[in-house]
C-alpha cells in the first residue's frame, strides 16, 4: 500500500510540472504581454525594459530552466497587473471556489444519489421516466444560460436573491444551483446506471435469496458496490468544478479562481495564469490521487493487497 | 480616460439618487438596502466592472484602478470636466520658472489617513516613486524627462526637467497621486498596495479581492468630511449581473450602461440614467502601415465621405455621443473646428473609382474589439453595413480586447480598425501618440506632418504651440488621416 | 468428402436472406421506432442538418442585415418570428443559420480530435510499451485542465474565430477519444477472436486494420455522437465568454454573448439561441445514448 | 407415501422482451419429496434454471409472469406470493446455491457480514450469537479457519471455498428444501469432488431436500435419487436415478446418455443427436423433441405427447403410448447401455 | 506404423512478472514452468489438468500466441522458439488453432465467408476463384453450407460456431492443430457432434492434435497419449489407455478418482484431495503436489522429483518410484 502510495505520489509530481511545462511554453508562444500593461504612449526603452523584466529577450530554454527552477519553490513571479507575488493571488481566490464547488458538489450528490437509486429501482415507471427526461435535459442546458435565466427570475424579477458577488450563503445559491445543475443531471445518470449493473450482479440475487429485503438490498448492499464507481466520478468532476467554474464564477461575480484566470487570461496576466494553471493541475492531481486512497479503502480488494 | 474629480461626479450624481429614494419613499418601496428611505443616503455601492490592480498609487495605468484609488488619494492638481481647465486640490499655485524648472505652491493643513502631515516631501516621495525603478510603475517613461524634484521649503517643491517638458502640468495631473512616505516606507510597498494610506476623502477599509473594495469617509478630509460616509466598489463583470444587481438595489450606481438598456433602467421608477461627456474619443483608423488602399489618400477621403457618422450616432448609440469632425475633441484645449467631410456616398464612389478602385469589387477588413467601448462591435457591423451600400465588401473582425490591442502594437492590422483613445483633454499626448510613425494607434503616418507634431510639441510659446496644433489639425483633416466618430458619453446608472 | 456428417436442419436455412443493406436499415429504424426517446433524438438531428444544409434558401432575412429602424423588435413583430437584436438582425434567421455554424464545429471538431484520439489511442494501446507511457502520461497532463479552461487558454493564445475555435475544441477533446479507444483496443487486443486471427498467421498490420479497426467503429461512433453535443455546448460557452466565434457571424454562442446586455429589456435575445442550444445538446445526446444502448449493450447506460 | 416438500404442478412461466413475448416454461410437473435428492437434468436454454428460481420467488418482476399453475411447498401455493412473504421462506425455508461462487459472493462485505444476513432476517439473535452461529456453520462446511475467514474478503478465497461459503449461507437458517443451480459446473473436477461430498454430507446430517440442477448426467448419477429431465421448457422424462440409468425412455434421454464419451467405445463415432434445440419462438404443435428424434412418426409432429405413467416412471412421448408399447415389444428399437 | 516425431518440447517455460509497486520484488508466476514433451505424427496428444496448470498456456506457447521465456518448441526440425517473427507467421500455415470458446474466438464483424477466406489469403494459397471453392467445401466437410457464407457469428448456434472454428483451423490442411478445449463450452449433444467431426477430419487429412482438455471422459474416448499437468508442470505422461488403467502419480490418480460415476450403481473409491490447487506464483517448494498429496514424504517438501520411467514411454514424476523404495511405496498406494 505505502509504496502505492509513493507511486502515485510521483506521479501527481511529474504531471503537474508537464503541465506546468507545457502551459509555460503555450504562454511563451501567444506573444508578449507589454501592449497590454505599458501605457499607450510608453516609448520602445520603456517597452524592452520591460520585456527585459519579464525575461522575454533571453532565449527560450533559459526562460523555461528559470521558471521551473521558481516554480517548483512556489514563485512564479509577480502579477504584472498589482506586482504582488501571484501565487498568493491565486491562493487568496482558493476558498472562495472551493466554497462554491465543493457546496455544489454536496447539492448534486445530495440529490442526485437518492434520485439515480430510486430510478434504476422503480426502473421504467413514470418516475424513473421523468427523471431520466430531467437528466437528458439537464446536461442539454448550457450552464451560463441556466445562470442568467437564474439571475432574470430570482434576483431581477422577484428580488430574493442576489444576483452576484460573494459574503453571505444567500449569496451562495444561484451559483451553486447552476454550477449544480450538470453535475446533478450526469451523476444521476451514473448513479441509475451503475446500481442498474449492480442489481444485476449474481451477489445481489444472493442476498436477496437469502430474504434480504428491497429496501436494505438497495440501501446496504447494492449502493455500497455502486459507491466505487461513483467516487471515480465526483472525483474527476470535482477537479472540473474547481477549475471548470470559470463561467458561472464570471456570471454570478464570484471572487474565485475561474474568473482570476478568465481575467488574467485577457489582461495577458501571465504569471497569475502560471500560477493558477499549477494550483488547479495540482488540486486535480490530488484529489484524484486522494480518490484513487477511497477508492482502495471502499473496495476491498485493493485495500488488502 | 475618466481620470478627473470622480468623487465630485458622485456626488453630483447622488443628488439625483436621493431625488429618487425620496420619491419612491412613498411607495413604501424599501428594496434599497442600507438606506432608510427618509433620510439622506450615507452608504452608497458602486459596480465595476473589474478590480482594481492595486491599491498604491502610481503604479497601475489602468483606469479601473485610477478611478477607485481617487477616493482614497488626492492629486495635485485635477481637471474641470466639463471645460478642461485646471483646478487646484493639494497644490495651490505652479508655475513655470523657466523651459526647465518649475515651482509648485502646496495646500498646508492637509492630513493623512494616518494623521500624518501632507507636505512637500510627500510630493518629492511620490514622484520619485514613479521613477524608481524598483517600484516598476506603469508611469515612469512619461516621467522619464523628469530630472530631479526638490524640496524648497515644507509647501513648495521645485521640480527640474531634463529637457523642455510642456506638458509636464498635465503628467501632474493625468497621472500624480500623492502618498504618504512614512507609512509606505514603514510597512514597505506590497503591504501599501493592500492597505493604502492617502489624503483622500475615503479612508481604506477592506479589500477583498475580485469581490468588494470598502472606504468610509475621512473625518477629517481637507475639504470637508464627506456627506456619503461608506462607499463600496463591487466588481460585477458581467453587465447584465451588474444591471440586476442595480435593479435589485444591491448596487446604488455604476457605469458604461449599453445604450439600449437605458430604457430598461428608467422604466424601473426608482433609476436614472445620467450621461457625462467622457474624455476619450472613439475613431475608425485607416491603416497607412499596411501595404492596401489605405495608403491611397484619396480612399481614405472616399471613406470619410461614406461613413455616416450621425446614423451610426443615432441607430447605434442612440445619441449618446457628440459628434467630432477632426482629430480632437471639443474638450482638447487645442480645438479648432475643422471642416469636415459631409456624407456624400456618390462622392465616395467616385473618389474611390478615382483613385483606381472598384467599389464593387473592394473588399476591406475592419477589426474591433468587443465590449471595450460602447456599442464598439455593432459600431463596426454598421460601418460595414454603410460601406456595403455603395459596394464595398467589408469583413467585420471581432477581436478579443488583448488580441486587438497585440495586433495594433505589431501593426498586424489589416485595412481598418476602430479605437478608442482617451483622455484627449491634451493636444499634445493626443497627437503625438497617433500620428507618428512611432505610434500605432491611429496608423497613420506622413512624413512631413510628424516633422511638424515634433516641432510643434518642443514650442514653449503658448501662442505659437497653439497655432501649430491649429494648422496640424486642419492638415490631418485634409489628409484624411482617420475617420474621427465622436467623443464618448459615459452613461451612468444611479 | 467420404465423411457423413449428420445433416443440420433447421428452419432459418430456408429462409431467403434479405439484402443486406437493406435489412439494415430497415433494423436502424425498427430499432428507431421503439424507443421514442431516440427518435426525437434522431428527429431533432435530421431536422437540425436540413437547416444547416438548406438554411440559406429559407431564412427570411439577411441574418447579417442590420437594420438600425428596426432594432430589438420583439417576436411576432413585423414579420419577424422572433424578433431582431440590437443591430435590427432577423433572430430567426441569425438562429437557422446559426444552426449550420454549430453543425460545423461539432462535427470538424468530432473529425479532428476523433482521429487524432484515435490514432493515439490505437498506437497506445496496440503498440504498448514506452510510447504507451509516454502518450498516456501526455493525456494524464491534460485531463488535469478542466476542458473549457484548456479551450480558453488556447484560444486566447491562437485568437479567436471560427477555426481557431475548432482547433482549440481539438486540442481540448482528443484525449476523451485516445483514452476510450486505448481500452477497446487493450481489450480487443485479449479478444479470443483476434488471437485466433494471429493463429492463423495474419500479420501485425493485418491484425490492426482487419480485425481491430472495424471493431471499434462501434465505440468510434457512439463517442463521436455523444461528444458532438459537448463541443456544441462548449463552444456556446466559448463565445459567450468572447473567446469563441466572433460577431456577426451568427454562432448561437455569441448571439448569446451579444444578447446578454439585453436580458432586462429584451428577453428574446438570449432565450432562443439558449433554448437551440438546448435543444441541440438535447437531440444529439438522446441520440447518442440511443446508439450506445442498441450498438453496444455492454456499454449500456440506461 | 412420501410426504412431497415441493409440488410444481402445470407450471407455465412467460417473458416478456420488448413487444415479444416468449414462453420457456410450457407446463412443469414435478416433485420433490422429503429427504430426497432430485436431479433436474438438461442442456442450457431448457428452463431448468428458470424453474428453480421460480421456486425462489426470483424472477424478474417486470418482465416475467407465471401464466399458470401452482407450486406448493408444504402444500402451500407459494406461486403468487407477494415480495415480502416469499422474503420469510427465502434463505429460511428455501434456501439456494448459484454456479458461480466467484460472482455470487458481495466483494465488498466480508463473509460474516454477508452470513449474517439471513439470520438477521429471520432469526432474532444477538450479535454474539450470530458470529458463533456462523462460525459453528463454516466449521460445518469444512472451512478451516473459520473464525479468520468470517472477517476476510470473498476475493481472498478460491473458489472451492467460495462455493463452501455459499453453501454455508444456505445453510444457516437449516432449512428444509436447499436448490443447488449447477453447483459444480465452475469447479475443477478435484474440487467438484468435494463439494458433492460435502453436498451429501450436509443433505443428511439436516434432513434436507436437495433439488439438484445440473446438465452433467454423472454427477445426476453421482447425487441423486429421483431425476427430472428437461427438454425445450417441458419435462420429457421422470424416474427414480437406477431405472432411469437402466432404462432411459424419451429418445432425448437415451440419446443424452448415448451421446457421452464414456459410454462409447474409445475412438469411436459418438452417437449424437442431431440438429439443435428449437428457439422458444419456433416451437410449435407436437413434440418438442420430434424434430430431432430418430423415431419421430408422423403423430409426434401433430400433437403434443401427454405424460405417459409407468409405475413412477413417467415420459412424455408417443412411443410410451399403451397402444404403442405392444408393438414395440415385438420388434425395435431398444437401447441398451454398455 | 512407423511413429515419427512431429514435435518436440524440451525445457518449455513461460513466467510472467507482475509488478508489485516500486519496493517489492515483482512477483514471478511460472505459468509452465520446465515441460517437455514430444507428439509424434499423426496421433492426438492430451494435455490435461485443472483450472490454472498452464496447459492452455503451453499450448499457446508452443504457437507463439504468447512469447516463450525460454526452451526450445522443434517442429519438423526447426525451433519456432526462435524464429523470427514473419517466418514464425508462415510457419502458421502447417500449425493452426481451435478455440474453447466458439463465441469468442470469431470476429463479430466478420461474415464466415471473410473468416474463412482470412487464412488462405493471408497464406495467399490458390487464387481467388479457388480459394471461394475451397472455402465452400470446407463448410460442407464441417456439415454447413455455402447458403451460410455471408451470415455473421452471432447468426449461428454454439455447435456450429464450433464448426466453423475448427473449418478455419483445418483450411489450409496443417498438419498440426492446438485444440485448446474445443468441446468444454458446448452442451454434451453438440460436444458429440464436434468430438465426432474432430475425428473425421484426423482420418481425413491426417492431422496430429495436440488436445487440451480439462474433461477426463472426452481424453480418454479421443486422444492417443496424455500428459497431466499440475502447477505449470507436466507430472506424468502416458499412453492414455495405460494412464487410465494404471495411473502413477498420485495427483492422476485422485484426479482420477474424482471423476463422478458413469451409473448411479457404480461404486467409486475416491481419493478426496485436501484443498485447493496453491497459486502459481508462489508454488510450495519441493514438489509441488506435496501439500495436497496423500502420501507425501519428508523428501517431498524439499526436493524436486525427477521422472522415473516405467513401460512403454509412461513416466511420472514422483519420489514414490524412486530407487528402492519404488517397490514399498507402489504397493501401499494398492493396498
Amino acid at each position: 500500500m505505502l509504496d502505492y502510495v509513493i507511486k502515485r505520489l510521483i506521479q501527481v509530481v511529474v504531471v503537474v510540472l508537464l503541465a506546468l511545462t507545457v502551459v509555460f511554453f503555450l504562454i511563451r508562444l501567444s506573444g508578449d504581454p507589454t501592449a497590454l500593461f505599458l501605457p499607450p504612449d510608453a516609448p520602445r526603452e520603456q517597452i524592452e525594459e520591460f520585456r527585459e523584466k519579464l525575461g522575454f529577450n533571453r532565449p527560450l530554454h533559459i526562460q523555461y530552466g528559470e521558471f521551473m527552477v521558481n516554480a517548483v519553490q512556489g514563485d512564479f513571479g509577480q502579477s504584472l497587473r498589482s506586482r504582488e507575488d501571484a501565487l498568493p493571488i491565486v491562493l487568496d481566490r482558493l476558498p472562495a471556489t472551493f466554497q462554491l464547488a465543493i457546496s455544489s458538489l454536496l447539492l448534486s450528490l445530495l440529490i442526485a444519489i437518492p434520485l439515480g437509486v430510486l430510478s434504476a429501482f422503480k426502473r421504467n415507471s413514470v418516475f424513473d421516466r421523468i427523471s431520466v427526461a430531467f437528466t437528458v435535459l439537464g446536461q442539454a442546458v448550457p450552464s451560463f444560460w441556466l445562470g442568467l435565466l437564474l439571475i432574470y427570475f430570482f434576483a431581477a424579477q422577484l428580488h430574493i436573491l442576489p444576483s452576484g458577488g460573494a459574503g453571505s450563503v444567500v449569496h451562495l445559491i444561484l451559483p451553486m444551483i447552476t454550477l449544480a445543475a450538470y453535475s446533478v443531471a450526469r451523476f444521476t445518470r451514473f448513479t441509475r446506471s451503475t446500481m442498474l449493473d449492480v442489481l444485476r450482479k449474481d451477489y445481489i440475487r444472493t442476498a436477496k435469496a437469502s430474504g434480504v429485503p428491497t429496501f436494505r438490498l438497495v440501501g446496504r448492499y447494492a449502493l455500497k458496490n455502486s459507491l466505487i464507481p461513483i467516487i471515480t466520478l465526483v472525483a474527476l468532476d470535482l477537479g472540473t468544478l474547481l477549475g471548470g467554474a470559470v463561467i458561472t464564477e464570471v456570471v454570478f461575480a464570484w471572487p474565485g479562481i475561474g474568473r482570476l484566470l478568465m481575467q488574467s487570461l485577457m489582461n495577458r496576466d501571465f504569471p497569475i495564469v502560471l500560477a493558477g494553471v499549477f494550483i488547479i493541475a495540482l488540486i486535480y492531481a490530488v484529489i484524484n490521487f486522494v480518490a484513487d486512497l477511497l477508492y482502495a479503502y471502499v473496495n476491498p480488494q485493493i485495500r488488502v493487497k | 480616460m475618466k481620470k478627473n474629480a470622480f468623487f465630485l461626479l458622485v456626488l453630483s450624481l447622488l443628488l439625483i439618487l436621493s431625488a429618487c429614494t425620496e420619491g419612491a419613499a412613498g411607495t413604501g418601496d424599501s428594496k434599497d438596502k442600507g438606506n432608510s428611505a427618509t433620510t439622506e443616503k450615507d452608504s452608497i455601492v458602486i459596480a465595476f466592472e473589474a478590480d482594481a490592480g492595486t491599491l498604491i498609487a502610481n503604479s497601475d495605468v489602468n483606469y479601473v484602478t485610477d478611478t477607485q484609488i481617487r477616493n482614497i488619494y488626492d492629486a495635485l492638481i485635477e481637471r474641470d470636466g466639463k471645460t478642461g481647465e485646471f483646478i487646484p486640490v493639494l497644490a495651490e499655485e505652479w508655475e513655470n520658472v523657466d523651459e526647465l524648472t518649475w515651482k509648485l505652491k502646496l495646500k498646508e493643513g492637509v492630513k493623512f489617513h494616518n494623521g500624518a502631515d501632507f507636505d512637500a516631501n510627500s510630493v518629492k516621495y511620490s514622484i520619485d516613486y514613479i521613477l524608481d525603478d524598483a517600484n516598476q510603475s506603469f508611469y515612469k517613461s512619461r516621467w522619464v524627462d523628469v530630472q530631479e524634484v526638490t524640496v524648497l521649503s515644507p509647501y513648495e517643491v521645485q521640480i527640474k526637467t531634463a529637457k523642455p517638458f510642456p506638458s509636464l502640468i498635465q503628467r501632474i495631473t493625468e497621472d500624480l497621486l500623492i502618498m504618504e512616505p512614512g507609512y509606505v516606507e514603514e510597512v514597505g510597498t506590497d503591504e501599501a498596495a493592500k492597505k493604502p494610506v492617502g489624503t483622500g476623502a475615503y479612508k481604506f477599509v477592506e479589500w477583498s479581492r475580485d469581490n468588494y473594495l470598502k472606504l468610509e469617509a475621512f473625518e477629517d478630509y481637507w475639504n470637508g468630511t464627506p456627506k456619503i460616509k461608506h462607499l463600496e466598489f463591487r466588481y460585477i463583470p458581467e453587465f447584465s449581473s451588474r444591471l440586476s444587481a442595480f435593479l435589485s438595489g444591491e448596487v446604488d450606481l455604476f457605469k458604461n450602461i449599453p445604450v439600449d438598456s437605458i430604457g430598461k433602467i428608467e422604466s424601473d421608477g426608482n433609476s436614472k440614467v445620467a450621461e457625462v461627456a467622457s474624455a476619450r474619443i472613439n475613431y475608425l483608423a485607416l491603416n497607412t502601415f499596411h501595404d492596401g488602399p489605405m495608403k491611397d489618400e484619396k480612399v481614405r477621403q472616399a471613406l470619410n465621405y461614406a461613413v455616416d457618422v450621425d446614423e451610426l450616432l443615432e441607430a447605434v448609440l442612440n445619441g449618446h455621443g457628440t459628434k467630432m469632425t477632426g482629430p480632437l475633441a471639443v474638450i482638447n484645449t487645442a480645438y479648432v473646428e475643422t471642416e469636415g467631410y459631409d456624407f456624400d456616398p456618390e462622392k465616395a464612389k467616385s473618389m474611390l473609382k478615382e483613385a483606381g478602385y472598384d467599389p464593387e469589387s473592394l473588399e476591406l477588413t475592419l477589426d474591433t474589439p468587443n465590449g471595450r467601448y460602447p456599442m464598439d462591435s455593432q459600431v463596426a457591423q454598421a460601418i460595414a453595413a454603410q460601406l456595403q451600400r455603395i459596394g464595398v465588401k467589408v469583413n467585420v473582425q471581432v477581436n478579443e480586447w488583448g488580441a486587438h490591442l497585440e495586433k495594433i502594437r505589431n501593426r498586424e492590422m489589416k485595412d481598418m480598425f476602430i479605437l478608442g483613445w482617451g483622455p484627449a483633454f491634451d493636444p499634445q499626448s493626443t497627437i503625438e501618440n497617433l500620428f507618428t510613425e512611432v505610434a500605432p494607434y491611429s496608423s497613420f503616418y506622413d512624413k512631413d506632418l510628424e516633422a511638424k507634431i515634433y516641432e510643434t510639441n518642443a514650442l514653449f510659446n503658448e501662442d505659437e504651440r497653439f497655432k501649430g496644433y491649429e494648422e496640424l489639425q486642419h492638415s490631418l483633416v485634409e489628409k484624411a488621416a482617420w475617420v474621427p466618430l465622436w467623443q464618448q458619453a459615459d452613461l451612468y446608472a444611479v | 468428402m467420404t465423411v457423413n456428417f449428420p445433416k443440420v436442419p433447421h428452419a432459418a436455412n430456408t429462409q431467403p436472406l434479405k439484402s443486406k443493406k437493406q435489412s439494415a436499415v430497415a433494423a436502424f429504424f425498427s430499432n428507431l421506432m421503439r424507443s421514442w426517446t431516440g427518435m426525437l433524438g434522431f428527429l431533432i438531428i435530421v431536422l437540425l442538418l436540413f437547416i444547416s444544409i438548406f438554411g440559406q434558401w429559407i431564412v427570411p432575412y439577411d441574418p447579417l442585415l442590420a437594420d438600425f429602424g428596426k432594432k430589438l423588435l420583439p417576436p411576432m413583430t413585423d414579420g419577424h418570428l422572433l424578433g431582431t437584436d440590437q443591430l435590427g438582425r432577423d433572430i430567426f434567421s441569425r438562429i437557422i443559420l446559426g444552426a449550420r455554424i454549430s453543425v460545423i464545429i461539432g462535427v470538424t471538431t468530432v473529425l479532428i480530435a476523433g482521429t487524432f484520439g484515435t490514432i493515439v489511442g490505437i498506437i497506445s494501446g496496440y503498440f504498448r510499451g514506452w510510447i504507451d507511457v509516454i502518450l498516456m502520461r501526455i493525456v494524464d497532463v491534460q485531463l488535469s485542465f478542466p476542458f473549457i479552461l484548456l479551450v480558453l487558454v488556447i484560444n486566447a493564445i491562437i485568437g479567436t474565430g471560427l477555426r481557431n475555435i475548432i482547433i482549440s475544441l481539438a486540442i481540448g477533446g482528443w484525449v476523451i477519444f485516445a483514452r476510450v479507444i486505448r481500452s477497446e483496443v487493450l481489450a480487443l487486443r485479449e479478444k479470443e477472436f483476434i488471437i485466433a486471427s494471429v493463429a492463423t498467421g495474419v500479420s501485425r498490420i493485418g491484425i490492426l486494420f482487419k480485425h481491430i479497426l472495424p471493431n471499434l467503429f462501434t465505440p468510434i461512433i457512439i463517442l463521436s455522437s455523444l461528444q458532438i453535443g459537448t463541443y456544441i455546448i462548449a463552444e456556446a460557452s466559448v463565445s459567450f465568454l468572447g473567446f469563441g466565434v466572433q460577431p456577426p457571424e451568427p454562432a448561437w454562442g455569441n448571439m448569446l454573448n451579444e444578447g446578454k446586455d439585453y436580458i432586462f429589456s429584451s428577453w428574446w435575445l438570449i432565450t432562443f439561441p439558449g433554448i437551440a442550444i438546448m435543444f441541440t445538446a438535447l437531440g444529439v445526446n438522446l441520440f447518442g445514448d440511443w446508439l450506445r444502448d442498441t450498438l453496444d449493450p455492454e456499454l449500456k447506460g440506461e | 407415501m412420501l410426504e412431497k416438500i415441493l409440488q410444481v404442478n402445470d407450471l407455465r412461466i412467460q417473458f416478456k422482451s420488448g413487444k415479444e413475448t416468449v414462453q420457456p416454461i410450457r407446463g412443469v410437473n414435478f416433485h420433490v419429496n422429503r429427504g430426497e435428492t432430485l436431479g433436474i437434468v438438461g442442456e442450457s436454454g431448457c428452463g431448468k434454471s428458470v424453474t428453480s428460481l421460480s421456486v425462489m420467488g426470483l424472477l424478474p418482476v417486470k418482465s416475467s409472469k407465471i401464466v399458470s399453475g401452482e407450486i406448493l411447498f408444504n402444500n402451500r401455493d407459494i406461486s403468487r406470493l407477494n415480495e415480502k412473504e416469499f422474503r420469510k421462506l427465502r434463505g429460511n425455508e428455501i434456501s439456494m446455491i448459484f454456479q458461480e461462487p466467484m460472482t455470487s459472493l458481495n466483494p465488498v462485505f466480508t463473509i460474516g457480514e454477508q452470513l449474517s444476513e439471513p439470520l438477521r432476517q429471520h432469526k432474532k439473535m444477538s450479535k454474539s450469537e450470530t458470529r458463533k452461529t456462523i462460525i459453528t456453520v463454516l466449521k460445518q462446511v469444512g472451512l478451516p479457519r473459520a473464525e479468520q475467514i468470517i472477517d476476510e474478503y470473498p476475493h481472498q478465497l478460491s473458489g472451492g471455498m467460495r462455493q463452501r461459503v455459499m453453501i454455508s449461507l444456505a445453510l444457516l437458517c437449516q432449512p428444509k428444501l436447499m436448490i443447488a443451480d449447477e453447483p459444480t459446473t465452475a469447479l475443477d473436477v478435484t474440487i467438484q469432488a468435494q463439494i458433492l461430498e460435502l453436498l451429501k454430507d450436509i443433505k443428511t446430517k439436516n434432513d434436507m431436500s436437495l433439488m439438484l440442477i445440473t446438465h452433467d448426467l454423472s454427477v445426476v448419477a453421482e447425487m441423486c435419487d429421483r431425476v427430472v429431465v428437461m427438454y425445450a421448457g417441458e419435462v420429457v422424462e421422470e424416474a427414480e436415478v437406477n431405472e432411469l440409468f437402466d432404462r432411459p425412455l424419451h429418445p432425448y434421454t437415451q440419446g443424452l446418455m448415448k451421446s457421452l464419451p464414456s459410454n462409447n467405445e474409445r475412438k469411436s463415432t459418438l452417437f449424437s443427436i442431431q440438429g439443435q434445440v428449437p428457439k422458444p419462438s419456433e416451437i410449435k404443435e407436437g413434440c418438442v423433441f420430434a424434430n430431432r428424434c430418430p423415431f419421430a412418426f408422423e403423430k409426434c409432429l401433430a400433437e403434443t405427447p401427454p405424460a405417459f405413467k409407468k409405475g413412477e416412471h413417467i415420459s412424455k412421448c408417443w412411443l410410451q403410448e399403451p397402444a404403442l408399447e405392444e408393438v414395440k415389444h415385438s420388434g425395435e428399437p431398444s437401447i441398451v447401455i454398455s | 506404423m512407423e511413429s515419427q516425431v512431429l514435435l518436440s518440447v524440451k525445457n518449455l517455460k513461460k513466467y510472467y512478472e507482475i509488478p508489485q509497486g516500486m519496493f517489492k520484488e515483482k512477483i514471478l508466476v511460472r505459468a509452465v514452468d520446465d515441460v517437455n514433451f514430444t507428439v509424434m505424427k499423426g496421433e492426438t496428444f492430451a494435455l490435461v489438468g485443472e483450472s490454472g496448470c498452464g496447459k492452455s498456456t503451453t499450448g499457446r506457447t508452443i504457437l507463439r500466441l504468447v512469447e516463450p521465456t525460454a526452451g526450445e518448441v522443434i517442429f519438423k526440425g526447426t525451433n519456432l522458439a526462435t524464429l523470427p517473427y514473419d517466418q514464425m507467421r508462415s510457419m502458421r500455415k502447417q500449425m493452426q488453432m481451435v478455440f474453447q470458446d466458439p463465441y469468442a474466438s470469431l470476429n463479430p464483424k466478420k461474415t464466415i465467408r471473410q473468416i474463412l477466406m482470412e487464412p488462405l489469403r493471408v497464406h495467399d494459397k490458390f487464387d481467388k476463384k479457388e480459394r471461394l471453392q475451397k472455402v465452400i467445401s470446407m463448410l460442407q466437410i464441417v456439415g454447413l453450407s455455402e447458403y451460410h457464407l455471408d451470415r455473421y457469428p452471432h447468426e449461428f448456434s454454439g455447435g456450429q460456431r464450433q464448426r466453423i472454428g475448427i473449418a478455419r483451423a483445418v483450411i489450409l490442411q496443417p498438419d498440426f492443430i492446438i485444440a485448446d478445449e474445443p468441446v468444454s463450452a458446448l452442451d454434451v449433444s453438440v460436444q458429440s457432434q464436434v468430438i465426432n467431426l474432430m475425428l473425421e477430419l484426423q482420418k481425413e487429412f491426417g492431422l496430429t492434435y495436440l488436445f487440451i482438455s480439462h474433461d477426463l471422459s472426452v481424453i480418454q474416448h479421443m486422444t492417443d497419449r496424455v500428459a497431466v499437468m499440475y502447477l505449470g508442470k507436466i507430472v506424468e505422461i502416458a499412453e492414455t489407455e495405460d494412464l487410465f488403467n494404471n495411473p502413477k502419480h498420485p495427483y492422476t490418480q485422485a484426479l482420477l478418482s474424482a471423476v463422478p460415476v458413469k451409473h448411479p450403481k457404480e461404486e467409486k473409491s475416491r481419493i478426496i484431495l485436501k484443498g485447493d490447487v496453491p497459486s502459481p506464483a508462489n508454488p510450495p517448494s519441493g514438489c509441488t503436489f506435496h501439500p495436497r498429496c496423500p502420501f507425501a514424504m519428508e523428501i517431498c517438501k524439499s526436493v524436486m522429483p525427477e521422472p522415473t520411467e516405467f513401460e512403454k514411454g509412461h513416466t511420472a514424476n514422483c519420489h514414490l518410484y524412486i530407487k528402492n523404495e519404488e517397490e514399498i511405496k507402489h504397493a501401499v498406494i494398492y493396498s
